[in-house]
């Protein structure tokens, strides 16, 4: 069961029509939560280990990021930059790195066992992702906010321009939409008819100083993104069957002239119940204690790092 | 203890009282502003705890105002607000209080000669481990090149708390630069704060290390092992690197004969091209660089990073040697 | 008569409501046209003489400047920067300087001979508008796109903060709007609910490389104001009586929690034939001839500088 | 006439052939590459005509991507397109290319190591009565922070074609910085451009002269003069300041004892900065500047704001006067 969320403003409920596609299996979607269940341990241990960095919105969007690399994405195997005849993703609000490099570990992107470097000194796991020190996987460096949707939408031009009809995926940050940027892509996006793009915006409703209502209110959010021309559609992304049904969905709403986004609502520190429910788990590691309370809700199912 | 003792003995007033980040110092500074200057407002961009201003916000919440993450518009609002009389105070990391906004800042805030304090917090590698997309390098050099911009970097809690407290009284734009980790205290808390007049740590014949921010510290620990060595050392805290304190540069190098300038920073750009360019101007000199070099942070522990990106007490020692070497 | 400029989607029709106005007289109206015939020959002898600058969007928005400084804004004599107790007036489209500095000059913020200094060497009338020669009326720097919204937005704060219940005006270009701070600054004002600013477009629907739908599309743009929780206006910026009734009733609509912003429909180069109709005179001086041909056109009422 | 016949006898093959704006020599280079560079794209932010990109964007439509006046994002979509193995050139003002974006181009670009070329006209004084809030003097400065970004300042339209051309076979982000005005071409059009490395123009023992860009002209006129009074110049063309030819300023230095350094920046972190460095840690001398006074400038023609802000003959011929008066 889910709801999509909305803030202010009527209440849209996505109808898929004529394209919808049946569920997945039910067998995939629990493969595909065994998977998410060790990513959230490895963010767990990570932020624990290095003792910085960011769980609460690394936790909520470890289903989606889960989906995305296991079910959604047309990979190749190894790493090209240039990303050529296959699906790519930029991850706009670095700050979550910690669920992408557990999931960029758990694809073969380089082995689980560096996960345990997060933070240090001399890594290629740095505190936001980066291209800098050669982690296969990243082609962005990101970190500071708002850039991500601009960097996407340039890999989607390029794929337009080769003839390659492959998608190009973003995550974004909720508080990141306040970044001036994030509407300057929005409008080029949507003037440039950037249709092989799939943009996703972690809805949690937090930031560092607080709620997003309360620090700086998004209103009206799907009228924002239906206003600039966007296709928008809602997710739950902490319950994977929706995940996985509105990745499928998003597909289908590719290549008609607009440019999709996804409005993906998600609990912060979602899967460890005290970093829920609030925005005080942004960024801050969890001690010894809290750390075998976290991991105690968490199923090990691939093996720790 | 043993640092304490020496610091005691060597470097006069300058004691060490314990370990406070500096962005500490601004947020006790700026809360202190709160009752004397009326006219004082402040601005954050989402990142209030981390800029210590909760003090200041939870006791006048009217003459705050929580922007979101935009900080370009956040520097455009302090412009409006100084216009209007106000004396904005807008805090954010250094690297989003710079080059994000570095347009906005030159336009509506220098060009504009408005009366706006743009604090900064989380600037160079100290920051640690968020790594090279936080850690500016760049932002002394971004500012000092705005015509009319006052450009500062306190050395430690109390600097900082002190320049907070003194760039309100000071008609026009400033940048204020400070850190995120605990860092040693040893300027005297009544110290007043000279905004433009280099403070001298310690008086010293074979060379003048010119030091600014958390290098101050480094200096005066690299200065503890020359001096064991029989190097007399000057060492001169910049904390204002514009404008400059050309005459107490020119002063000290043409009593010493060679310069070391020690900054968290990209080599280009920063403190030490600016006494470069001094002393190319009037006294050629014999000049070492103890800055980053020219390449990108990462993260890792803020010491880890001192000692990895030569900015440890021991490159300060080594640049002193190469100095004095090249002494005509 | 006029129309509202929708571009696309679906044509809103203001409704004014109770509040609605009386217009004011005819001889108030033929009195502003009259000082706007003026400031149009104004325009065309500065560029003509400066053989630089931006004549286009001068003479689109040289009825709405006329208007608000003769008509609509409450302003003290002298000029103080702090502009207490009156009115407030930011350019944020620096480029069409001529058309403030001749209605700036015409209501006696300085000599109006001093437009013969108009992008001279030495001058106070910078190519842009700017403080650092302390021309009087100019409270801030403009010429970089995108910045003037939220300048204004912080005198409207200040405002607040005194007690002062006086207005603050913005002019934007349209193009200018694909600058992301426009986006920052309008969601903050809408989330602080500052409401004692009325921010004026001039859909001119032209920028530089050509038409705004060409070049980068602003789509729906009444529904990109509503969407970011503005209160959204229409104007014919080009018909005195619509500018003066609109620019009365934007200040009924103050003070209710929302911003207001006036979408403003001009016409590039309006007044001058061979001027209008397209961007090519966004940023060009007419040489002899043309000089001639328009100033031909337009009435000389108050006399020439 | 008599300019022509001058350079032809003392500047060897430096011969004006005429005068053109450095962005026309950028507009047909990237002409140019359209038809050689099938992987080079374009992308403009509302000024194709002050770019001169219309002969590309006219024959290459496809290849163009027009973002409108939303520079940031521009920077942004130009790291996409190299990510995914394009090599884009963006073309906007020097201000907008620059300070309204740095921060874009410190992560997405410079710290990504994306293969960007960033194309600015209308940098300096010399764009003229649009006045100062577009006429970025720091641009320089600003993007030779940068770790990794390569810095060219062309100083005619040959030198400018040549530089653009030459960048799409280098790999790595380049700034590349041209103006507005028409100006003298002296370059050979068949002259190579060679990246980092330093152009001799003349040689001489008394003093020798660094100039970049539109100052390059300027300081022909002043060794002509100079040359007139019996002082013997030479003139290095530093068309790329980053990475600079320290080797080059080194062994001039070394036999002339003095330099002078001209620009179309501010005094301060631009070219004169990077001199000084090298001097500093290498062979402290004399150097005079020859820059913006670190102010803003204003509108007015651009001969007429060379001559007020000190970038006229006239000031290099004073400056080399003083730097040769305090040689040892
Ligand atoms: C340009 C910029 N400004 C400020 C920051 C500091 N910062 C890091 S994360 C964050 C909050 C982001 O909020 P949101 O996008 O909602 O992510 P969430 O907290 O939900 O993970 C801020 C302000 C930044 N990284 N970049
Ligand atoms: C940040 C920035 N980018 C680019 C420019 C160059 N520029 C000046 S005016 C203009 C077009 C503005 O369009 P619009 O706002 O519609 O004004 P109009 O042409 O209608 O007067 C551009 C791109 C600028 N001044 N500032
Ligand atoms: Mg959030
Ligand atoms: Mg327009």
């Amino acid at each position: 069961m889910w709801l999509p969320f909305c803030l202010s403003g009527p209440t849209k409920i996505p109808t898929f029509g004529s394209q919808r596609e049946t569920h997945p299996p039910m067998s995939q979607i629990a493969e595909l939560q065994r998977t998410a269940s060790q990513v959230r341990r490895d963010i767990v241990r990570m932020v624990s280990q290095a003792q910085s960095g960011h769980p609460g919105g690394s936790l909520g969007c470890a289903d989606f990021l889960t989906a995305l690399y296991f079910h959604t994405m047309d990979r190749k195997p190894g790493f090209a930059m240039e990303g050529k005849d296959e699906d790519m993703f930029f991850l706009s609000n670095g700050h979550i790195s910690p669920v992408w490099y557990s999931v960029l570990a758990h694809s073969g992107y380089f082995p689980v066992s560096e996960l345990g470097t997060f933070r240090q000194i001399n890594s290629r796991l740095q505190g936001h992702p980066t291209t800098h020190e050669g982690l296969p996987g990243v082609r962005v460096a990101s970190g500071s906010l708002g850039q991500g949707m601009s960097v996407a939408i340039g890999a989607a031009l390029s794929k337009r321009i080769d003839g390659d009809d492959h998608m190009v995926y973003c995550l974004t940050g909720d508080g990141e939409l306040q970044e001036g940027q994030v509407w300057e892509a929005a409008l080029f996006a949507a003037h440039h008819q950037v249709d092989n793009l799939i943009v996703t915006v972690d809805r949690n409703g937090q930031q560092i100083d607080g709620s997003t209502d309360h620090v700086m209110s998004l209103g009206d959010l799907p009228a924002k993104w239906a206003a600039f021309g966007w296709d928008v559609l809602h997710m739950n992304g902490n319950d994977m069957a929706d995940v996985v049904h509105v990745l499928d969905q998003a597909k289908t709403h590719a290549g008609k002239g607009k440019p999709v986004v996804i409005l993906m609502k998600t609990e912060m520190g979602a899967g460890v119940d005290f970093m829920m429910g609030s925005h005080k788990w942004h960024g801050i590691a969890p001690n010894a204690e809290q750390t075998e309370s976290a991991l105690a809700q968490l199923t090990e199912t691939l093996g720790d790092y | 203890m043993e640092t304490q003792t020496f610091t005691q003995t060597i470097f006069g007033r300058f004691i060490v009282t314990g370990k406070k980040a500096t962005r500490d110092g601004f947020g006790t500074g700026l809360h202190a502003l709160g009752s004397t200057h009326l006219d004082v407002v402040a601005l954050c961009a989402d990142l209030l705890g981390s800029l210590k201003m909760n003090d200041f916000v939870n006791e006048w919440p009217e003459r705050f105002f929580q922007v979101g993450i935009s900080e370009a518009n956040m520097m455009g609002i302090a412009a409006g607000l100084a216009t209007a009389g106000k004396i904005p105070y807008t805090g954010t990391f250094a690297n989003f209080s710079t080059g994000r906004v570095y347009d906005q800042i030159r336009q509506s805030i220098a060009y504009s000669d408005k009366n706006v304090k743009i604090c900064a917090s989380h600037a160079g590698l100290t920051l640690g481990e968020d790594g090279a997309t936080h850690q500016i390098l760049e932002d002394i050099g971004l500012m000092k090149m705005l015509p009319g911009m006052t450009v500062i970097n306190p050395c430690d809690a109390n600097q900082t708390h002190a320049a907070t407290v003194a760039i309100a009284d000071h008609h026009g734009p400033v940048y204020l630069r400070f850190g995120r980790p605990n860092w040693p205290v040893f300027i005297p808390s009544d110290e007043p704060f000279v905004i433009g007049k280099a403070l001298t740590i310690k008086r010293g014949e074979a060379v003048s290390i010119f030091a600014t921010g958390h290098l101050v510290w480094q200096a005066m620990e690299a200065v503890k092992t020359l001096e064991a060595q029989g190097i007399s050392c000057e060492l001169i805290n910049i904390h204002t690197i514009k404008p400059l304190d050309e005459a107490a540069i020119i002063e000290s190098v043409s009593r010493t004969g060679c310069a070391v300038s020690c900054e968290e920073h990209n080599r280009l750009g920063g403190l030490g091209d600016s006494i470069a360019q001094t002393l190319a101007r009037h006294l050629p000199s014999p000049q070492e660089y103890v800055a980053v070099d020219d390449t990108f942070g990462e993260s890792g522990k803020p010491e880890e990073l001192l000692v990895k990106y030569g900015l440890a007490p021991q490159d300060i020692v080594q640049a002193v040697h190469r100095a004095i070497k090249r002494k005509g």
